[in-house]
């Protein structure tokens, strides 16, 4: 026997499950593939120009926001990938590049890198991105065209329950809209590929959408329309279950999907913003820190049945 | 009536009124408080402003007093508030003494200290220790996580290319934080103008320092024979700088046949009283 | 002297020096202060009605009354309350027109404008943003001509609704919305008050 | 009734103190360190804010106005409040210990923390009567501890995060600030303001 | 398998004080002679795993990293027992007392892996009074496959064994719970439950950590442990189902415990099965045994994959607790590169103790004590679990590990 | 001598900027900073109330007894404050209009309070002034940076003049909160890290 090999030290467990940070940001990147192909059906030329400034914007961002910051670049985690795909996904399909580009790289670096990168950001990159340029182009991002022509129409939220699109259309996405918000079906197909994997938690998007069904119905509003229309679908599936923006613990996730749903419908039913997906998932996240305080687990042992 | 009367009167009312308050709760309300923390709380800029992260100039007084506050923690008073709390505080160093740096007495880099096993786990000198005790095969040296490095305030530890930590003796206060971090306990205070250093903790016998590190201190005895001071002694197979006995003169530098003893020959020597009388 | 005595003494004087200087700067400054904003408000009335040399206050906005029995608050939106309205009468001393501030929130905070009425032919004659907080490049819009110029020579009678008659700015339906409403109701309380009868 | 509701959500949450008048800053970057005191902090400013509301409204519709001494707001308003936090803060030491102990150290805090006198000046600009005051004071604090309080939490997390040396501190906490400043630009338009 | 030609003895088998030598080094001794006995009240006997000549009393590698010392034996070969070993007379002519004396004698320890002497555990301090004594059955440790054997092959001399230590406790009901993964063994129980009130069988939920004795009591019980208290608190006692074979053999036969059942496997080893080695022997002869290395080995587990030690050198010696050696080929030895914590709350979800792991290890990362202790650094049961879901691969447990130890260092400090 | 008030005012220009090192001082820092002119006109109002206040804090220094130390010198800088704002209502009403309530605010402005209770009402007149002036220009400065950033950005426009391309669309946000405090905080960054440079500069040489 050779006396001279060298052995691993490690302390337990030396087993590790299969999952890694990078999988599960392709996972994400899989999942937003039929969102993605319904924006190009419905959109055409100018979502495909979006997409694609978006996420080369992101990942140009992302290297040299790491290289000024002197820590090894990770372009490959797939975490850049993924906010700039869902900040194109999020962006209204007549908005000049430039600005695309723009609002990736204020998600990556004012989102991410300036927090320390990946995992440290406390809301949503990608949300940041598109509220930045919210508020910064209010015009541009308000700027919607009906599906497959050029003329410009109005969402169907602007329009209230009862306007021209039917739950049909809704459904599919045959709505003016972001890019990738308007197909509840694309979307859907993705979440349950990433629900399917664990990916994500149930719970974020039922408490959320669940909220908003239940607020909806007591409002006298259609639940039906107001969960198919805006950009809920996107935020409660995909914007809402971002990991390291929500809370760890689950009793954290109700509240934070629960809480999202509340001030969604607020902000729907007396605000005067256009859509609240945006915010209620960006204070939501401002908020988590503190859910995750709050909804500590009891520890085992500690109040359990007590000795007799 | 007059509008500069009114306001001369009605200020001057408010203010009388305000002031009698005041004295009257100040004397009623009176309660004893740290004098320290009064003084220092007169050495502050008093603008309340929050910036230490304490609750205002009095919060952040009494934190120095009871420990929880630097004294140069107000970034208002800059310099001179930090030197006057320090006053207060008694704590200014007295000029007289030498100053006293970190030594770190290992020289077993990844070069010449051998491993017996990869290690997989946390960058840290006590959690590398948890792990099966460290895997350099010398059970004495430095562990090379640089555990020192982080533990250090006043950045005067780094680590090299070879994973050793470098000592930046204009840095070092000579605090003891790292001997304090280091779990091998390789750290010393020497005072400053001390340049020869034994540079190994191990306490094996030749034999087995011999397999794990090339520049282990193998217990030879050429060294403590040499020095002309006697500085020298061996303690369970190492041996041990005498530094009140030791000049710098460096001639036991040249006998270690494993060149453990390391010599830092800008120092000048030192004229040792115990050596003279 | 005790102590407390002279830190009641001297908090005095210096109170009482402080409001004795203060009581001089203000006389200093004060007739320039009514002046800049006498002349202000005479550059926008006049603006505002063409042909006007000069003007006479109907009804200027004070220290609100708090009525005795209501302590909480009054439930009645803000045009409800005294608006002020100025005549304009030109060089004969004729009346030309009227003109009245309107104030009616917006999005970020209290829209206030001023429009003239051309009384002769129950037109208005321009509208003229003095303040607001709304977003610029958005609800700012409100204060650009071809927002504003929309207004001018509009019946008093039309009925001032975004998307009938007025041009709403597109994502600025509340900026807009609040100087419709706020035009449509004040100018039936103007017109009703000092509106010439018959 | 609805005017005071309005009042309310719009001073905690549309018009909120720190994110959108910017009064409080330095408090809230300084005090914003840990969950514990930032909750101490914004209840010691809800307190003081109340009384001083209430304070100045009574000195501005008694003394200010009916003698036409408006210039001298600013002086008499500041006085004041100095005066009255340094008395409360005597007044809970030796009386109610234990309340000093939780809000007591931060009162010094509050003399200089401009959303204190900023609340008094807008009272008097907004002319609202006493009981809009004290809502509007009530919401103002609270306003004020929701953002501190969101604040700690995100920078209790942040210790743990590599920031780059240069924006550690304040630069960070700043960008922080303007994060959920635009979160909370959401709440826009909620109330008619 | 056979002696081997040298069994090394640690003074540290078990949890608790070392063991004090009785002998000299020259010293001829002879199998299942006692060679050192327990120190404290906390500790445990030891017995020669071999006859032959004490080589050596001193330091040599322990599996957890450092040196402890140990008694080293030359084998002469003979096994020729020492005087005094026989039967010790029938279960029902025994005392609770007897029992508990012969069980010290014997130097028998919790054999699942935590190496408690079980002298200990069944003598309760009298205002805890025990209803239930549990038989873990449930090796729920991949790779492990002792006990499994055990239950099968000794079915009848660990009823008998917990019968022992049932009249040692005192209680009316054993309760054998095993994974459902073993049919057999549930089987072979039932028929013994069947005979004997006195045993109950329960089929358990196939999940790690099951066999971890508070979740294990859990389970069971609905009862929560409290926090730093022990099964004793909340009435149960729980014994691993080898350490009543090794009680059954102390009083059948009176051998002491110089010898148990390990589990050799891993896929870098030629034959994966269980043998029964003498305590002391050295890792490298068992795996010797077992046919040697498939391909270059990477890490050498003592225990299982989720709680064992990985070895720095295969010279260590087999302990009273070992249950298994695996080995895995260098190719399958993944060397972690921790990513940054994306927060994605696994680690929470899977934590059997309900504790936050990323949270302590980022409080023990930073050295904040303190933090960590309020989070419940010390309710940690180590079974790795967060750390194994971690898809950053964070090493969780280790930092934990590490805060949990600094803060026993703190307490020693203080006091 | 002169060395000494140099000093004294270097110290507030840069080493102990209020609000690129000290960060306080900062609600009117973010809230007034829309444009450049705005950060100019409240950095000289300012600058005005702090040597006002210092040189007569100075002066008073030795007749305030220390209980009521803290009342005076806010009576003193309110009186300064409110003369500020008479006068700037009198003269330039636009800009009056526009600072709205930080010009009553400046009295709480922790800057001046902090001038006059750590040195002015330790020093002599002069060297009170030249401090009181230095940090009044640093705060000045950095007011007039940030307002810079922020109208050209959210404006296209310097003091009023278009200074962007006629093409350029302004970003709206750096005229509102968010972009008020983002881009301070990248200021700051920025200050610090040029600051750390010049630090490890003289270090090494």
């Amino acid at each position: 026997m050779d006396e001279n090999i060298q052995l691993v030290a490690s302390t337990a467990p030396h087993l590790r499950d299969e999952d890694s940070v990078s999988m599960i940001m392709y996972s994400v990147v899989w999942a937003l593939v039929p969102a993605t192909l319904s924006a190009v059906y419905f959109f055409r030329g100018q979502a495909v120009g979006i997409i694609l400034t978006c996420t080369i914007a992101a990942l140009v961002a992302e290297v040299l926001a790491q290289r000024l910051r002197g820590v090894p670049a990770t372009l490959w985690d797939g975490s850049a990938l993924v906010t700039g795909l869902l900040l194109g996904l999020n962006m209204p399909p007549t908005v000049p590049l430039w600005m695309a580009a723009l609002g990736s790289v204020v998600a990556i670096v004012i989102g991410k890198q300036v927090f320390g990168g990946l995992g440290h950001n406390p809301f949503n990159p990608a949300l940041v991105g598109r509220a930045f340029l919210l508020a910064a182009f209010p015009v541009q991002m308000t700027k919607w065209i009906a599906p497959f022509d050029a003329v410009s129409a109005s969402t169907p939220l602007a329009q209230g329950a009862g306007g021209i699109y039917g739950y049909g259309h809704l459904y599919l996405g045959l709505v003016p809209g972001s890019l990738g918000e308007t197909s509840a079906f694309a979307l859907l197909l993705g979440a349950l590929y990433l629900l399917y994997r664990e990916y994500i938690d149930w719970r974020i998007p039922v408490g959320y959408l669940g909220t908003v069904a239940v607020i909806s119905l007591l409002a006298g509003q259609d639940p039906l329309f107001q969960l198919l229309s805006g950009g809920l679908m996107l935020g409660a599936l995909f914007m809402a279950t971002d990991m390291v923006t929500t809370p760890i613990t689950r009793a954290g996730r109700w509240i934070f999907g629960i809480g999202a749903g509340v001030i969604l419908m607020v902000i729907r039913l007396w605000g005067a913003m256009p859509e609240g997906v945006t915010y209620s998932i960006l204070i939501m996240n401002g908020l988590t820190p503190l859910l995750n305080r709050w909804t500590r687990p009891r520890i085992f042992g500690h109040g359990g049945v007590k000795a007799q | 009536m007059d509008i500069s009367w009114l306001s001369m009167i009605s200020m001057g009312v408010v203010g009388a009124f305000f002031a009698l308050v005041l004295a009257y709760a100040s004397n009623v309300f009176a309660v004893d408080t740290d004098p320290r923390a009064e003084a220092i709380e007169e050495i502050l800029p008093g603008a309340n402003c929050g910036a230490c992260g304490f609750s205002g100039c009095s919060g952040f007084a009494e934190g120095v007093v009871t420990g929880k506050a630097e004294v140069s923690g107000c970034p208002v008073g800059g310099a001179n508030v930090a030197n006057a709390i320090a006053e207060v505080m008694g704590i200014a160093a007295p000029a007289d003494v030498k100053r006293k740096v970190a030594q770190l007495l290992c020289a077993g880099d990844c070069e010449q200290a051998k491993n017996r096993a990869e290690y997989n786990g946390v960058a840290d000198c006590r959690a590398a220790l948890l792990a099966g005790g460290g895997v350099k095969m010398c059970t004495y040296g430095c562990l090379g996580f640089g555990s020192c490095a982080v533990a250090c305030p006043f950045g005067a530890i780094s680590m090299d290319e070879k994973d050793l930590p470098v000592v930046d003796e204009d840095l070092c206060t000579g605090c003891g934080i790292c001997v304090e971090a280091c779990p091998r306990d390789l750290f010393q205070l020497v005072e400053e103008q001390q340049g020869v250093h034994i540079r190994c903790r191990s306490f094996a016998r030749g034999k087995e320092v011999r397999q794990a590190c090339a520049v282990g201190c193998i217990g030879c005895r050429r060294c403590a024979r040499e020095c002309p001071e006697e500085a020298i002694e061996m303690v369970d197979n190492l041996a041990v700088i005498n530094y009140e006995k030791c000049t710098n003169c460096g001639a036991c530098v040249a006998v270690c046949p494993t060149n453990t003893i390391h010599w830092q020959k800008d120092k000048p020597e030192v004229e040792k009283l115990v050596a003279v009388g | 002297m005790s102590n407390s005595l002279r830190m009641v003494i001297v908090l005095t004087i210096t109170a009482m020096l402080s409001g004795l200087v203060l009581s001089y700067a203000y006389e200093a400054a004060n007739t320039y202060i009514q002046r800049n904003e006498e002349a202000k408000l005479r550059l926008v009335i006049l603006d505002v009605l063409p042909g006007a040399e000069t003007y006479e206050t109907l009804a200027s906005k004070t220290q609100p009354e708090i009525p005795e029995d209501d302590v909480t608050l009054s439930e009645a939106p803000p045009t409800q309350q005294l608006i002020p309205v100025y005549r304009g009468l030109d060089k004969n001393g004729k009346e030309v027109g009227l003109a009245f501030i309107v104030e009616n929130p917006g999005y970020g905070g209290l829209i206030r404008f001023i429009a003239g009425i051309d009384t002769r032919s129950n037109t208005l004659t321009q509208i003229q943003i003095l303040e607001h907080k709304e977003t610029p490049g958005l609800g700012s819009k409100i204060a650009d001509a071809p927002f504003r110029e929309q207004f001018s020579g509009k019946s008093i009678a039309d009925p001032f609704v975004v998307g009938q008659d007025v041009d709403g700015i597109s994502g600025a339906t509340v900026s807009s919305k609040a100087v419709t409403d706020g035009l449509r109701t004040t100018i039936q309380e103007v017109m009703k008050r000092h509106g010439k009868r018959g | 009734m609805s005017t005071l509701f309005f009042i309310f959500i719009g001073a905690l949450l549309v018009n909120n103190f720190v994110l959108v008048r910017f009064l409080g800053i330095c408090p809230f970057l300084g005090v914003s360190r840990q969950l514990e005191t930032a909750v101490g902090m914004g209840m010691a400013v809800t307190f003081v804010m109340t009384l001083s509301g209430i304070v100045t409204w009574v000195l501005q519709h008694y003394v200010l106005s009916p003698f036409g001494l408006a210039f001298l707001q600013t002086l008499l308003f500041i006085l004041v409040i100095a005066s009255l936090v340094q008395f409360v803060e005597l007044f809970l030491r030796k009386m109610v210990p234990v309340l000093y102990r939780a809000l007591g150290i931060f009162l010094p805090l509050i003399t200089t923390n401009c959303a204190i006198l900023g609340l008094a000046l807008l009272v008097a600009q907004r002319e609202y009567d006493l009981i809009q005051t004290v809502i509007f004071a009530v919401g103002a604090g609270l306003g004020f501890t929701l953002a501190l309080v969101i604040m700690a939490g995100i920078r209790e997390e942040m210790q743990f995060a590599p920031i780059p040396e240069s924006l550690q501190g304040a630069g960070i906490a700043l960008i922080t600030a303007g994060l959920i400043s635009i979160a909370f630009s959401g709440f826009a338009g909620l109330v008619p303001m | 398998m056979p002696a081997p030609a040298k069994v090394i003895l640690s003074l540290q088998q078990h949890t608790g004080g070392p063991s004090k030598p009785l002998v000299e080094v020259g010293q001829e001794v002879k199998l299942g002679q006692k060679i050192a006995e327990a120190s404290s009240f906390i500790s445990a006997s030891l017995h020669a795993s071999v006859a032959g000549k004490v080589v050596e009393i001193a330091p040599h590698p322990h599996p957890t990293g450092g040196e402890v010392t140990a008694i080293v034996i030359e084998n002469d070969g003979s096994d020729e027992w020492a005087e005094g070993i026989g039967p010790k007379g029938s279960l029902d002519s025994l005392t609770p007392e007897q029992i508990r004396e012969i069980v010290k004698e014997a130097g028998i320890v919790g054999l699942g892996g935590a190496a408690f002497p079980t002298h200990v555990k069944i003598n309760p301090p009298p205002d805890k009074p025990i209803e239930h004594l549990v038989l873990n059955g449930c090796e729920c440790e991949a790779y492990l496959t002792t006990d499994h054997r055990l239950m099968m092959e000794r079915t009848e001399d660990i009823a008998f064994g917990g019968k022992a230590l049932a009249k040692a406790l005192g209680v009316k009901k054993v309760i054998i719970g095993v994974e459902r993964n073993k049919p057999e063994a549930i089987e072979a129980f039932r028929e013994i439950a069947a005979r004997d009130d006195l045993f109950q069988v329960e089929s358990l939920e196939v999940k790690y950590p099951q066999g971890a004795e508070k979740q294990l009591i859990y389970c069971l019980f609905g009862r929560e442990v409290p926090s730093r208290g022990l099964p004793a608190d909340v009435g149960v006692v729980v014994q691993n189902v080898a350490t009543a074979a090794a009680v059954a053999d102390a009083i059948k036969k009176g051998w002491p415990l110089i010898k148990r059942v390990i589990t050799v496997s891993g896929t870098g080893v030629q034959e994966p099965k269980n043998v029964e080695v003498r305590l002391g022997t050295p890792v490298k002869d068992i795996i010797e045994f077992a046919g040697g290395y498939k391909g270059t080995p990477g890490k050498v587990l003592m225990g299982g994959p989720m709680t064992g030690v990985a070895l720095h050198s295969t010279e260590v010696p087999v302990m009273k607790g070992t249950s298994g050696v695996i080995v895995f080929p260098r190719e399958e030895v993944k060397q972690y590169d921790p990513a940054p914590c994306i927060r994605c709350g696994r680690c929470v979800d899977a934590c059997p103790a309900y504790l936050m792991p990323v949270t302590i290890a980022n409080f023990a990362e930073k050295g904040m004590l303190q933090e960590a202790n309020q989070y419940g650094a010390m309710d940690c049961i180590e079974c790795g679990c967060c750390t194994y879901v971690c898809p950053a691969k964070r090493f969780l447990l280790h930092w934990i590990q590490l805060a949990k130890h600094q803060l026993l260092a703190l307490k020693r400090q203080t006091g | 001598m002169v060395f000494n008030l140099v000093k004294d005012f270097w110290n507030g220009v840069w080493d102990e900027n209020t609000i690129f090192k000290l960060q306080i001082g900062m609600c009117p820092t973010l809230a007034v900073t829309t444009s450049a002119q705005n950060g100019l006109a409240m950095g000289l109002a300012t600058t005005f109330v702090l040597v006002c206040a210092s040189t007569l804090v100075s002066i008073v220094r030795k007749l305030v007894p220390k209980e009521v130390r803290i009342p005076v010198y806010i009576v003193i800088i309110a009186t300064f404050v409110t003369i500020v704002d008479l006068f700037l209502k009198a003269g330039f009403p636009d800009i009056h209009a526009v600072l709205g309530i930080f010009i009553p605010l400046i009295v709480v402005n922790c800057v001046i309070l902090a001038r006059a209770e750590a040195f002015a009402g330790k020093m002599p007149v002069h060297r009170a002034a030249s401090d009181a002036f230095g940090f009044g220009i640093g705060f000045m400065v950095a007011l007039l940076v940030l307002g810079s950033i922020r109208e050209i950005l959210g404006m296209g426009t310097w003091f009023g003049m278009q200074v962007m391309p006629a093409n350029f669309v302004p970003w709206s946000i750096m005229v509102l909160p968010p972009g008020a405090f983002i881009s301070l905080g990248f200021v700051v960054g920025a200050v610090n890290l040029i600051s750390r440079r010049s630090a490890a500069g003289s270090r090494s040489s």
